[in-house]
């Protein structure tokens, strides 16, 4: 409403947005709580009153004081970039207000805490709020503008150097994410709350990039480097353990984070490129794991053999892959989404059977625990070791282990889906039986997504028994092959970054979660909800969906000109109206 | 026999239940392609709501009038279930009406976990299992040594009764030919003036309503309810959708009997007995669907681009 | 039997008492005809005549209720994969191309029948992976450029303008190297430019030594297109033979300008495959 | 459209606004209560615990974690670790082995934790183990019951303890099962019994050892079944064994299905008494359907009895959390009070400051614990398990469980 207010008067933006910026900051200094919380101050010197210490404002109003001297900055800032970029800005600043605001009111137990109470005045939390929505209004206030592209090329060098920070960058808010609000418990209550916060924070500022054009362009020149972008992206992933996110906690869960990656990857084969719905995937892993757990060595296992690592990698990968393969072959009749009920149906019939330890190979109830831990030349698994003189957490041998394992089906992946193979799948995702008219045999074709997709789900399964040091069927629920599956579509679908984004924002949030203890799944689903709205077509969509909706927008005139004349040919072609009842026939 | 009877009977029964839940799956899935995982939710929060309502609004001369509480529960359920899947349509998938394919299904995900942990988190003591008032007489009839609880014959007769309705209002109400024409196509029926929108709101509404009776009857029949009901019938009933072929009522109804049939019956005698009777609702669908692709009653599949 | 062609003794693509019966609807009844080496036969006929159908029997969608179908003489199998394989390539009535792929990509699904990478060459990328793919890229080029095509090989193609996608679907076809192309109403939703373009673009690809069958409503368009013609009604040849002999044949102008024969097969189309 | 959504967002912005009152909790001394009166000097350490939060579990996980911190508040009331105040920090496993790893990382990621409370599931524990133990932070389980947490996978031939640092005051499969089997077959004179479990690892080891117990006592199993832990409906598994003619039917499970299998049972004409573990000794089990004449058995002394477990039920009711303690919110308790008193007399011979040299010191004092729990007299064997074999045989009597029998198990 507001909006349609100044909607078409652009010569109120600017003022309108230095007004926001300057009382964003205002808003940053003034106290935001009126007293100290019972369990302990809150976090950022919140009860601070104005000018106590100008210079020394930290966390959260630190932050709203930086996305307000942007705002005021954009609007200095070329016409083009200042919509997009300043609304970005103030939905930051608004996140991050309602977040403190929120948390404040419901620990402080009312509105008092962020007005006047007990004789003190907090308006910090009002102030930076209604200057956030100046600051939106202000934005949508600007003349609209295509989105800002940069067509800046620089010499290789440079663009190598231009990756090497960008990347250097990323792994910096990697690891703050991580560790913002410390590690929280029973000392640091708010962990949780500084942590929403802080990515309230990240929002407006990677909006704010994104509106000025620069990610757009740094994602173009890593496109152009891309196997200089993988390396770097590689060594980054490397550099974690030294970095202040190198916990035991993170890197336990980092390792999680790539078995489960390395699944999704494998998932994003068979829905992604194939386009075939899995709902049991987990079952594979499942699979995997219950092989390696017997050929591993547990005392429990019944067969009781110990074979080297690598090769009960291989073994897994080919059990499961046949099991694919077997699951995958319904697809030879079923069509669509009656195949997701097929793969549904196999992963319950997996679970029922390992919890009744079915040939004696899963252990039943009882699982299979103790399995050793792995044995990296010497140096077990779990440890603790020191390298260049740092010493790094105990399980980074396995965090490491994930990685590459990630990047070997990262290549994996990226070689398939560049190659005939690929394109079949993707063909048959788009159009089977013109696919099939093609000479693609599109049976094969599936069933060898499925093969390829559990082969790599077995590998990953494989190395999470070892790190669970157990293989119970209860790490294989249908629950499990849902989350894989948003892992996917989180991700975007089809995109290979996109898999290891989504699995991490599955595993990250709820770990991020654990301070709101009896909120965190119901936060969690909610978070689904959001992340689905605001961007269905995941967080990385794949090369093609970018294109996709790019060509919505650029060129949706002749889309839509394509449309009409489709409808057009609708009305004209009633040649063949035997047509659908014979493909009917001749398919079943 | 009389085992074969009783199996019969009890595999009845939990048909009934699930016939409840399947239709909601299988209309939302017929108009939009989706494969709404919350619709189970939908139908856990029914029974809440009329658990609540029993507890909370009823006068204890009502409460202790089982005819008078059982209608005003049921209609509470229905309306909270209508009323949370109408929320859902409007904030959570209608947005999304033009997302990837798949892209629904995570938000329902997302609003399934939610609403099992809201109730948990916000219905008083919701951690554990509750158990549902006494809104039906107990009482069991015999014959041919064969037992039928009454809420039982409850249940199978509302299920009867009301799917018949609402396949009877679908296929002749004016709103009914609408939501089959968007089934049908979409972009076609917008032409011929139909808003797909309120059908698509009409369509959650029908399937929620059935899925709030079906969660106070579920209380009503087995007399105590918890936060997971709803998502472990869910994928039975989305199972009895498939089953019956996807999209159709008729189906429905009849995969869900058969899934509670083959439920019971699987238990008693097929090898492995009741350990793996999931196992054999779930070989049989396979079989199913490898000779009939397209389940009992669907259509082929439609190629959508 | 339609008249023998000329050309060469031995026909190309021979179809032989073909039936198609769907329940109890006859759509095609005992349809036989042949196509030589470096033809253009036009199939033409009201709506409901039965063209796709017979299209969909040739290309193996559909197994015919009694006949034979063979290519230089091996009979067709009945799956699309082997039929394309075999060398008879196909464009739809509504355009299929894969609209999520570049035009380039497209084109190199064509050449899948052609390649020989398996999955393990398609992970590991040796060498002869890549040259294989080079050589499939270097080929799909040269096609889109023969249909002119290359300044766009890198768009969706369901950005592409309606026609371009016409053609996209011939290089696509042309790209599995058929022996015969059948073509199922290439110009329909057309201007006349963009008709005599497709007419040109079909000439060339005759005389690249490939046969074409069109489907085409438009008998102008045919007849100054085809070698020969054949005509189908209510699922039965009519009439076959040259261009002018089909034109001035009195039972062809009276199935199209007489009383145009009611179609009783209902309402579903072909139509419905392209949403 | 967008308008309308402004609107509505108005409104619901409105009426928050209304009903939150501009309220505070301010209280005006943050470190009020009884804590003032104890020496805190050397700051906080940690218990920790480890149980499923959220889902479906949650009703035996929370009891678990308010057990574990009402041993935490009294330990804090009454000074019990000199120099420091205890804080307990509890973590959600979501019952699932990769949770649980990942939060007992998170857990030994602190360096002020002397314990960890945990897990609820056997699995789950499997996974916890070796990481606790890897940092040598002792971990003791209220509930888990799987023979080979304690005695190694070959327990039968070659029993060998598998973490030095785990600890269970829980009884094991067993034990209990052997109870049962006798009682059962002996005491209440049932000669036909069908057993059901819920497939999971307390339900079906449990069974397991009912079974040999009863049959060693001349009872036959006349039926073994299975239901899912999510199922409702037990009609088909009654209906299979009512032609069998059980004289009772042993239920491997939770009170969750117990409840609801019992009165199905009554229902469907199988009115014969139905017996569980410790896992449906649970109030909610008679409100489920629980029927008279159902047994179950726990461990130890009646409460009436036992003045240490009287004690406990008070003082839980007392301090207002918001679930009830549940199956295991005793051993919880006991499993807390283990790790402090132990934690204490560390610190007493350690010098009274605590650190990472301590932590030997603190496995070898919880194995040498002798506690009044609210379970009986607590201690440990060389296995770690706990030295308690009595157990007490329930009954549904009038609505209520009675206590019908308490004794240990003979062999």
């Amino acid at each position: 409403m507001i909006t349609k207010l100044v909607a078409g008067k652009p010569g109120l933006a600017r003022p309108l947005s230095i007004v926001g910026g300057v009382l964003l900051i205002v808003g940053a200094l003034l106290p935001w709580a009126t007293f100290q919380l019972n369990i302990m101050p809150y976090p950022a010197l919140s009860t601070l009153q104005f000018f106590d210490a100008p210079f020394g404002v930290p966390g959260f109003r630190l932050h709203v004081m930086l996305l307000g001297v942007a705002v005021i900055a954009v609007a200095f800032a070329p016409a083009a970039i200042r919509g997009r970029t300043t609304k970005a800005l103030g939905w930051g600043a608004l996140a991050i207000a309602v977040v403190n605001a929120a948390y404040l009111i419901v620990e402080g137990g009312g509105f008092g805490t962020i007005t006047s109470a007990h004789g003190a005045f907090a308006f910090g939390a009002v102030v930076s709020a209604v200057a956030a929505v100046m600051a939106i209004v202000a934005g949508s206030a600007y003349p609209a503008a295509p989105p800002v592209t940069w067509d800046l090329k620089l010499a290789k060098p440079l663009e190598w150097l231009v990756l090497v920070l960008a990347y250097a960058a990323l792994l910096k808010v990697v690891a703050d994410t991580l560790t913002a609000g410390g590690r929280g418990g029973a000392a640091n209550p708010y962990a949780g709350a500084v942590f929403l916060s802080f990515v309230a924070f990240l929002f407006g500022v990677f909006g704010g990039l994104n509106g000025t054009g620069l990610l757009r362009w740094v994602s173009a020149v890593a496109e152009r480097h891309r196997a200089f972008s993988a390396v770097v992206l590689l060594a980054c992933a490397f550099v974690l353990p030294f970095t202040e996110a190198g916990t035991e906690q993170w890197i336990y869960t980092a390792t999680n984070i790539g078995v489960f990656a390395a699944t999704a990857i494998g998932l994003n084969i068979v829905v992604g490129l194939a386009g075939l719905l899995d709902l049991g995937y987990v079952a594979f892993m499942g699979i995997g794991a219950f092989v390696a757990a017997n050929l591993s060595g547990a005392a429990s296992a019944s067969l009781g053999v110990d074979l080297p690592f690598v090769l009960v990698l291989v073994i897994a990968a080919i059990v499961a892959g046949v099991f694919g393969a077997i699951v995958g072959s319904p697809t030879l009749r079923v069509r669509g989404d009656y195949l997701a009920i097929v793969t549904l149906a196999f992963g319950e019939i997996f679970f029922k059977a390992a919890q009744n330890n079915i040939a004696g190979a899963t252990g039943g109830s009882n699982a299979i625990p103790g399995i050793p831990p792995l044995d990296f030349l010497g140096t077990p698994g779990d440890a603790a070791i020191t390298v260049f003189g740092a010493e790094l957490a105990g399980g980074v041998l396995y965090y490491l282990l994930a990685v590459v394992i990630v990047a070997l089906v990262m290549v994996l992946f990226a070689n398939l889906k560049s190659s005939r193979i690929g394109r079949a799948w993707i063909a048959v995702r788009e159009d089977e039986d013109a696919a099939r008219a093609m000479g693609v045999k599109t049976g094969k074709i599936k069933v060898l997504a499925f093969l390829v997709g559990a082969a790599i789900a077995g590998v990953a399964g494989a190395v999470l028994v070892h790190r669970l040091t157990t293989a119970s069927y209860e790490s294989f629920t249908f629950l499990e092959s849902v989350t894989l599956l948003s892992a996917v579509i989180l991700g975007g679908m089809g995109s290979i970054p996109g898999a290891v984004v989504g699995a991490s924002l599955l595993f990250v949030l709820p770990e991020k979660l654990r301070e709101f203890s009896d909120y965190r799944l119901m936060l969690f689903g909610l978070a689904l909800v959001l992340i689905m709205r605001f961007r269905p077509q995941g967080l990385i969509p794949d090369k093609v969906r970018r294109a996709e909706l790019a060509g919505e927008t650029a060129e949706g005139g002749s889309l839509k000109e394509a449309e009409e004349r489709a409808v057009a040919e609708q009305e004209r072609a009633d040649d063949e109206r035997l047509g659908r009842t014979g493909v009917t026939e001749g398919r079943s | 026999m009389v085992t074969l009877l009783q199996q019969l009977v009890n595999g009845i029964v939990l048909g009934g239940l699930l016939a409840f839940i399947t239709l909601g799956y299988t209309m939302v899935y017929g108009i939009i392609q989706l494969i709404n995982f919350a619709h189970g939710e939908v139908f856990m929060v029914g029974s809440y709501a009329a658990l609540a309502t029993y507890l909370w609004a009823l006068p204890s001369g009502i409460q202790s009038t089982w005819y008078l509480a059982l209608p005003i529960v049921i209609l509470a359920g229905a309306a909270f279930s209508v009323l949370v899947a109408v929320i859902m349509e409007r904030f959570a998938y209608r947005p999304l009406r033009n997302a990837p394919r798949l892209a629904p299904l995570i938000t329902a995900l997302g609003i399934s976990v939610f609403l099992q942990e809201a109730v948990r988190n916000f219905f008083p003591d919701g951690t554990r299992p509750k158990a549902f008032p006494e809104v039906f007489p107990e009482g069991q009839l015999t014959f041919l040594g064969v037992t039928v609880p009454a809420s039982g014959l409850l249940l199978v007769v509302m299920a009867i009764i009301l799917t018949g309705a609402l396949q009877l209002y679908v296929n002749t109400s004016k709103l009914g030919r609408a939501m089959r024409a968007t089934a049908q196509d979409p972009d076609t029926a917008r032409l011929m003036g139909i808003n797909p929108d309120r059908v698509i709101v009409l369509t959650f509404i029908l399937g929620a309503a059935l899925a709030g009776v079906g969660g106070v009857l579920y209380g009503v029949h087995y007399d105590n309810i918890n936060i997971t009901i709803g998502f472990q019938n869910g994928i039975f009933a989305f199972t009895a959708a498939v089953l019956g072929g996807i999209g159709s009522l008729r189906g429905a109804v009849v995969g869900a009997f058969c899934i509670g049939l083959i439920k019971t019956l699987a238990g008693q005698y097929m090898p492995g007995g009741t350990a793996y009777d999931y196992v054999w609702i779930f070989v049989i669908l396979i079989l199913v669907l490898v000779f009939r692709p397209q389940g009992f009653f669907g259509e082929t599949e439609r190629v959508r681009a | 039997m339609s008249s023998a062609s000329d050309r060469s003794a031995a026909p190309l693509l021979e179809a032989s008492g073909v039936s198609m019966v769907f329940g109890g609807l006859t759509a095609l009844n005992n349809v036989s005809l042949t196509v030589g080496r470096e033809e253009v036969l036009g199939l033409i006929g009201p709506n409901g005549a039965g063209k796709t159908t017979f299209f969909n029997c040739l290309t193996g969608q559909y197994v015919p209720t009694s006949g034979r179908i063979s290519l230089d003489g091996t009979t067709l199998p009945s799956d699309p994969a082997k039929v394309a394989a075999a060398g008879v390539a196909r464009t739809f009535q509504n355009i299929r191309l894969f609209p999520n792929m570049s035009v380039l990509e497209n084109v190199l699904v064509g050449r899948h029948v052609r390649m020989r990478q398996g999955a393990i060459a398609s992970i590991f990328h040796g060498p002869g992976f890549r040259k294989g793919e080079r050589l499939a890229r270097e080929r799909s080029r040269e096609l889109l450029d023969f249909v002119g095509l290359s300044q766009v090989e890198g768009e969706l193609s369901r950005n592409l303008p309606y026609g371009d996608q016409r053609r996209l679907e011939i290089a696509r076809a042309l790209a599995t190297e058929p022996s015969v192309l059948l073509l199922d109403e290439p110009t329909a939703g057309m201007n006349p430019q963009e008709t005599e373009d497709t007419r040109q673009l079909i000439f060339a690809i005759r005389d690249s030594g490939v046969s074409v069958i069109v489907i085409e409503h438009d008998t102008k368009f045919i007849f100054g297109l085809c070698d020969h013609v054949v005509v189908l009604v209510q699922g039965e040849v009519l009439v076959a033979g040259t261009p002018d002999v089909v034109r001035d044949d009195p039972r062809v102008i009276e199935a199209y300008l007489g009383k145009p024969p009611e179609d009783v097969a209902g309402t579903a189309t072909e139509g419905e495959e392209g949403r | 459209m967008r308008n309308q959504t402004a609107k509505t967002a108005g409104l619901v912005a409105a009426g928050l606004l209304v009903l939150a009152a501009c309220g505070t909790n301010k209280t005006e001394d943050p470190q009020a209560g009884g804590q003032q009166a104890c020496d805190t000097s050397k700051g906080a350490l940690t218990v920790g615990v480890i149980a499923p939060l959220s889902g479906d579990l949650s009703a035996l996980g929370l009891g678990i974690k308010n057990s574990a911190d009402l041993a935490v508040m009294e330990a804090n009331e009454k000074c019990a670790v000199p120099g420091y105040r205890l804080v307990l920090d509890a973590q959600d496993d979501q019952k699932t082995p990769t949770v649980a790893g990942q939060a007992a990382t998170k857990l030994a990621t602190d360096p002020n934790i002397v314990g960890v409370v945990g897990t609820l599931n056997s699995s789950t524990s499997q996974t916890v183990q070796p990481i606790l133990a890897g940092k040598k932070i002792v971990q003791v389980s209220p509930a888990n019951t799987s023979t080979a947490l304690t005695k190694g996978t070959d327990f039968l031939n070659n029993p060998k303890r598998p973490f030095d640092s785990y600890f269970r005051v829980c009884t094991m499969d067993e034990n209990q099962g052997k109870m049962i089997g006798q009682y059962l077959s002996g005491d209440a004179g049932k000669k036909s019994i069908a057993i059901v479990t819920d497939g999971k690892t307390y339900g079906v080891g449990l069974a397991a050892e009912v079974k040999k117990a009863a049959e060693k006592n001349g009872a036959k199993i006349v039926a073994e079944e299975q239901v899912s832990d999510k199922d409702t409906d037990f009609a088909g598994v009654i209906a299979k064994i009512k032609p069998l003619n059980p004289d009772a039917v042993f239920y491997g499970g939770e009170y969750p299905q117990a409840g609801p299998l019992s009165k199905q049972m009554k229902d469907a004409g199988l009115d014969v008494p139905l017996m569980g573990g410790d896992g449906i000794f649970d109030d909610t089990f008679i409100e489920l359907g629980g029927k008279e004449g159902d047994f179950a058995t726990s461990v130890g002394a009646p409460p009436e009895s036992l003045p240490s477990a009287k004690a406990f039920i008070d003082a839980y009711n007392a301090r207002g959390f918001k679930d009830p303690y549940s199956a295991y919110g005793a051993f919880s308790y006991d499993s807390a009070n283990v790790i402090i008193t132990a934690l204490a007399k560390t610190l007493s011979e350690g010098g009274g400051t605590w650190n990472e040299g301590l932590r030997d010191a603190l496995i070898k004092n919880i194995g040498a614990t002798q506690l009044a729990g609210a379970n009986g007299q607590l201690g440990f064997d060389e296995f770690g398990d706990s030295t308690i074999k009595l157990l007490t045989v329930y009954k549904v009597t009038s609505g209520e469980w009675t206590s019908v029998k308490t004794g240990t198990v003979t062999e």
